[in-house]
């Protein structure tokens, strides 16, 4: 017996449409002779057999479109006993019977790296560039690129571990990250009071609004989409930036430098001390539910030590919650290159006018750290009004 | 040593080649009674007569072609293609047969084979007379491509390029022709293959071939002036290419300029820029930079021409910029 | 589940939120927040684990019920025998 | 130009049955080739020379071992005919270590430095000016012996024809410049391509003595390419043969033909070189069936073992991938 099959009818033919049979079952074939119509992208192509016998029987009909090498039909060669029924099993293989090919081997010759005797840093320019910024001293960074050379993750992790005290770590290593983190917050914080002419405000907000409003609409919502009353203060901060933009803005070679996009950065305390301070991308332009999945996913790598260097180094403004340690306000120093620190206290109840009455009410104390090279009193001033309408309102977050 | 000009050097290397093999001999428009478009040959035909020297009809694709043919049935041919600018007639020859022809026969057949042509601007002849593709043909694996920038390099590289067992293609700058220089007649070939360090310096690696040396050196001692040691490596040949010599500098100085006149996109240049960050990344204390032809076809007024090419000024302040 | 498996499982999932307490020697009647350094969004994911696992939504005006490993194990057991899925310790 | 029609004489029994299997040879490969093309054994271009087995048959025997052979593509016939090993060719086309061209040039690029065979050369024309190197350093050598460069009619209109054949002529090149005029470029009729289609008169053009002669009969073909070897052989510079004939099969394996009527082709298919030959071979006495039973035989036995030959070549190794690039 002998397969007839969708032949390859060029160099990237991959399928065939069968468009005629010229041969029936039970006619005679010879070699040449012309068996049936094959359309491929060009055209339609007659196609010949290479065998002398009779077609037994066909198993593709015209019209259907088959990979190259799928059986059409089946041949009795000449002296061959009729067939009883059609062998049973799977159709052949669809594709061409593929011709073994030798594996290819990778065959890019690697390209001999020279590298200089005399020591000194190896370290790609984008790794010197990030240490920089982060305060990470090279020397003490061991290089993890071709031929120890320090690459962009050496400094972030670099970076994070001062950030982060390890957490098993052998008594005589804690201290030693510990003291290289207390060193960068440190740097910045003298850098901060020593360079920045803070001036401070703050004011009291009546907390009841929001925080029904959210009572309210975390019943509506399963227990994994909870929000969490911080959420609002953040998307409150990015809304009022779009108010006062001076505040969203960095100070650089002595002029004030407005940042297009708003990039609210969330101080997160670190189990066993320690602090930072990453970025939600774009704040101003995430929903609540986009906001709550960030702080979240933010504060899991915070404290497993892998924020991305973008993150770290590119808040344009930066909250401290400290409510949650029972503080009532905060008048903290700014991260340089920002210009605005927010702080917000613990919510307490308290006695507060309302249209005459003395009433019970849970306030909020929030303060505003911001640069007066930046920026006047004036200006602060309604920035944190701004915060306080917002979140009078907390459906419109 | 000898004072001679590097069209007689060419044209010395030319004659002891026709004197001490029978196989070799010469094709070209006017190479014969005309006595070569840059007067190279001059004087051959007289000494060798017409079977060895043979002006050719214009049929650049013909001639070159006839000149694998004659390679791979044991002569040893040098083609003359006149310009760079003509030899685009003939580059499905030197493409498809002369540099693939050893591969596709499974390394059956061999084409020892010379092929000399002018290049490069610098004469006022506009655009269709004063390219500078020889990275064209440094592209192409199975040939040699040389680019002698001094006298005693026009009589040494051909004397090597008519050892070699496969096609070897000569780019000789037009402006040197004239050019002044020593020759040893009893050295030999030169060797193919390694790029030459100029003038030596420690502060940035100009690397440069044929036409431009003399511009680059120029630079060089501008910034000498200016207190700016520059090393300058004239490459000698394109392909094969000696990065070990170019990577040896810049590990010293840490800053490259490579300065070609072919057009910036795609140019040659960018190839050595690339090798030199990918096997020097580390040696690098400035990007590289390039100092190539404005991307404009060659005009015709000087000003304009002079405004296209590199010059020794541009090479000085691109260099002054590696050092702000 | 017997109240002692309410308790380890309460003790797995307040280990995965604060990895680096030493829940061992956890004072049963002591404010979790406090002794485990755990702010509002580390008990909200708590409080997620326990739904996952237990299956018992507990309401925010609930949270104050859970404020130390006791009150939780109580206010737990009287949730699951609620859902009827409680049984008493053998 | 007309055909010259010479008289043919009755060639002797042994010559006419070697001239019937050469060509009958090729069919049978050709229709082999086909075959595993469609398998997928086969890939790339393959360019098959149904219909022509007269013209390289005729032309290539008469051919010696020191002459020198350039082909294009459509080469099988002609490297069968020189004598290349048709197992060497099978494998060459599987892209096998032990192909003639050791796997790296297919179908189009069959190489054998023993034969003087000069390959395949893909780019229409480009093997003309080969052969006229080629030519050129016989010339310089004072070499007796004769470069045949055959291509199709589809070189004609390439300008290295007329530089080729200019140098040729201009420079009396020991150059057989023999076309086989199949009336077709791929797609494109000769006269929808050529102002002037009478290809012999072109080659007088450049003063060099061209000749038309029926590619459809071997015996034709023979005769005429003896005159042409020996007029070229003897220095008289080059000559010109214009073979016309005619493909049965497309340009390619993907060819679909639009281009040409059914009717056209089976008109030609009546001077099927091979099956007329036959023919008179059986009138002058010469041939049996059992003649062409045992040659059937035999060729079919080659082609099986050719295919032998090539399933069992081994793959080039990937580390050779670079060599021959270069002598070094």
């Amino acid at each position: 017996m002998a397969e007839f099959r969708m032949p390859i009818l060029g160099a990237d033919m991959k399928a065939g449409k069968l468009v005629a049979w010229r041969k029936h079952p039970g006619d005679e074939v010879h070699r040449g002779d012309i068996i049936a119509d094959v359309e491929t992208d060009k055209a339609v192509i007659e196609v010949e057999a290479f065998v002398d016998g009779v077609l037994e029987r066909t198993l593709v009909e015209p019209g259907e479109t088959v990979p190259v090498g799928t059986i059409l039909a089946i041949i009795r060669l000449e002296g061959e006993p009729a067939l009883a029924e059609m062998p049973a099993g799977p159709p052949a293989e669809a594709g061409a019977p593929i011709v073994a090919r030798p594996p290819a081997v990778p065959l890019q010759p690697p390209v001999r790296l020279r590298v200089p005797e005399a020591g000194g840093v190896r370290i790609s320019p984008l790794a010197r560039n990030l240490a920089a910024r982060l305060g990470v001293d090279i020397a003490t960074v061991t290089g993890s690129g071709p031929g120890g050379r320090i690459q962009q993750r050496d400094i972030e992790q670099a970076a994070a571990a001062m950030a982060r005290p390890a957490p098993a770590a052998p008594s005589e290593e804690v201290p030693d990250r510990q003291m290289r983190m207390r060193q960068a917050i440190a740097a910045a914080m003298a850098r901060s009071h020593r360079d920045i002419p803070h001036f401070h405000l703050f004011t009291t907000i009546d907390m009841s609004r929001t925080l029904t409003w959210l009572a309210s609409e975390n019943e509506t919502r399963s227990v994994a989409d909870r929000l969490l009353y911080a959420i609002l203060l953040i998307k409150a901060v990015a809304c009022a930036l779009r108010e006062v933009p001076e505040l969203n803005a960095i100070w650089v070679e002595d002029k004030v430098v407005l940042k297009p996009d708003v990039h609210v950065g969330m101080a997160i305390v670190l189990r066993g001390g320690g602090l930072v301070a990453p970025a939600l991308h774009h704040t101003d332009r995430q929903s609540l539910d986009g906001l709550m999945h960030d702080f979240r996913d933010l504060v899991q790598r915070a404290r497993a030590g892998s924020l991305r260097s973008s993150e770290l180094s590119d808040p344009t403004i930066t909250i401290t919650n400290l409510g949650e340690q029972g503080v009532e306000a905060v008048f903290g120093l700014i991260y340089p290159p920002q210009v605005a620190l927010v702080g917000f206290g613990k919510i307490v109840e308290r006695p507060w006018s309302v249209d005459g009455q003395i009433m019970s009410r849970p306030l909020m104390t929030a303060t505003l750290a911001a640069d007066h090279r930046a920026l006047d009193g004036f200006r602060g001033s309604v920035f944190l009004a701004t915060i306080d309408r917002l979140l009078q309102e907390p459906d419109k977050l | 040593m000898l004072k001679m000009t590097y069209r007689e050097a060419v044209r010395s290397a030319l004659r002891e080649a026709l004197r001490n093999d029978p196989r070799v001999f010469i094709m070209g428009e006017d190479v014969g009674r005309y006595g070569g478009y840059y007067a190279v040959t001059h004087g051959l035909l007289e000494e060798f007569g017409p079977e060895r020297i043979r002006d050719t009809p214009l049929s650049e694709a013909a001639y070159v072609g006839a000149g694998i043919g004659a390679a791979v049935n044991g002569m040893r041919p040098i083609v003359e293609v006149t310009t760079i600018n003509f030899s685009l007639l003939a580059l499905d020859q030197i493409l498809n047969s002369a540099a693939t022809i050893r591969y596709m026969s499974g390394g059956q057949l061999n084409i020892p084979l010379v092929v000399r042509m002018a290049t490069g601007a610098g004469r006022q002849l506009a655009a269709q007379h004063s390219h500078s593709l020889e990275g064209w043909y440094a592209h192409i694996p199975g040939i040699s491509v040389l680019t002698p920038a001094t006298v005693a390099d026009a009589r040494g590289l051909l004397l090597a390029a008519l050892n070699e067992p496969d096609p070897v293609f000569i780019f000789e700058h037009a402006t040197l022709y004239p050019l002044e220089g020593e020759v040893d007649e009893d050295t030999g070939p030169a060797k193919i293959g390694e790029a030459t360090v100029r003038r030596a310096g420690d502060q940035v690696t100009l690397v440069t071939y044929g036409g431009s040396l003399g511009k680059t050196m120029e630079a060089a001692g501008q910034l000498a002036d200016e207190g700016i040691e520059a090393e300058v490596i004239d490459l000698r040949s394109l392909r094969p290419l000696d990065m070990a010599t170019i990577l040896a500098s810049v590990e010293k100085t840490h800053r490259a300029v490579v300065v070609d006149e072919a057009w910036r996109t795609g140019s040659f240049a960018g190839e050595v820029g690339a090798q030199i960050m990918e096997g020097g990344f580390d040696l690098l204390d400035w990007p590289v930079q390039r100092v190539c032809s404005a991307e404009v076809p060659m005009p015709y007024a000087k000003h304009l021409e002079e405004a296209a090419l590199p010059q020794a000024g541009t090479i000085v302040q691109v260099v002054k910029e590696m050092f702000q | 589940m017997t109240d002692e498996e309410i308790r380890s499982t309460v003790l797995r999932l307040l280990s995965d939120i604060a990895p680096e307490a030493d829940l061992a020697s956890i004072e049963p009647n002591v404010n979790i927040r406090d002794q485990l350094d755990i702010d509002s969004m580390d008990f909200l994911n708590f409080v997620i684990a326990v739904d996952k696992e237990l299956h018992v939504d507990i309401p925010e005006r609930d949270y104050p019920k859970l404020a130390t490993l006791d009150a939780c194990m109580v206010y737990l057991s009287e949730r699951l025998k609620a859902a009827g899925r409680a049984r008493p310790t053998d | 130009m007309a055909i010259q029609h010479v008289p043919l004489i009755r060639p002797e029994r042994g010559h006419a049955l070697a001239l019937l299997r050469e060509m009958l040879r090729i069919r049978r490969f050709e229709e082999k080739t086909a075959e595993l093309y469609q398998m997928g054994k086969i890939r790339g271009f393959l360019h098959l020379y149904d219909g022509e087995e007269a013209v390289a048959v005729g032309a290539i025997r008469v051919l010696t071992p020191e002459d020198a052979i350039v082909a294009t593509y459509r080469e099988h016939g002609q490297a069968l005919v020189r004598g290349l090993p048709m197992g060497c060719l099978m494998a060459e086309m599987y892209g096998k270590g032990n192909g003639c061209s050791r796997g790296r040039g297919g179908s189009m690029h069959f190489f054998d430095v023993a034969h003087r065979f000069y390959g395949g050369h893909g780019i229409v024309g480009s093997g003309l000016a080969f052969a006229v190197g080629l030519a050129l350093a016989d010339k310089l050598r004072d070499e007796k012996r004769v470069t045949a460069c055959l291509f199709g009619d589809g070189a004609v209109a390439e300008g290295i024809f007329h530089e080729s054949l200019n140098l040729a002529a201009l420079w009396k090149l020991p150059v057989l410049f023999l076309c086989e005029n199949n009336l077709y470029a791929m797609g494109t009729g000769i006269e929808r391509a050529l102002s002037e289609t009478d290809i012999a008169l072109k080659a007088r053009s450049y003063a060099i003595p061209a000749e038309v002669v029926d590619g459809m009969d071997v015996l034709a073909v023979e005769a005429a390419t003896i005159r042409a070897a020996d007029a070229v052989r003897h220095g008289k510079g080059p000559v010109f043969l214009e073979a016309r004939t005619y493909r049965f099969r497309g340009h390619s394996m993907a060819d679909p033909q639009l281009y040409r009527s059914k009717e056209e082709v089976a008109e030609w298919m009546k001077r099927d070189p091979i099956t007329n030959f036959e023919e008179r071979l059986r009138d002058w006495g010469l041939l049996s069936d059992s003649d062409v039973r045992d040659m059937e035989g035999s060729i079919s036995a080659e082609i099986d073992a050719a295919v032998a030959f090539a399933e069992a070549g081994p793959w080039e190794p990937v580390e050779d991938l670079t060599r021959y690039v270069t002598s070094r």
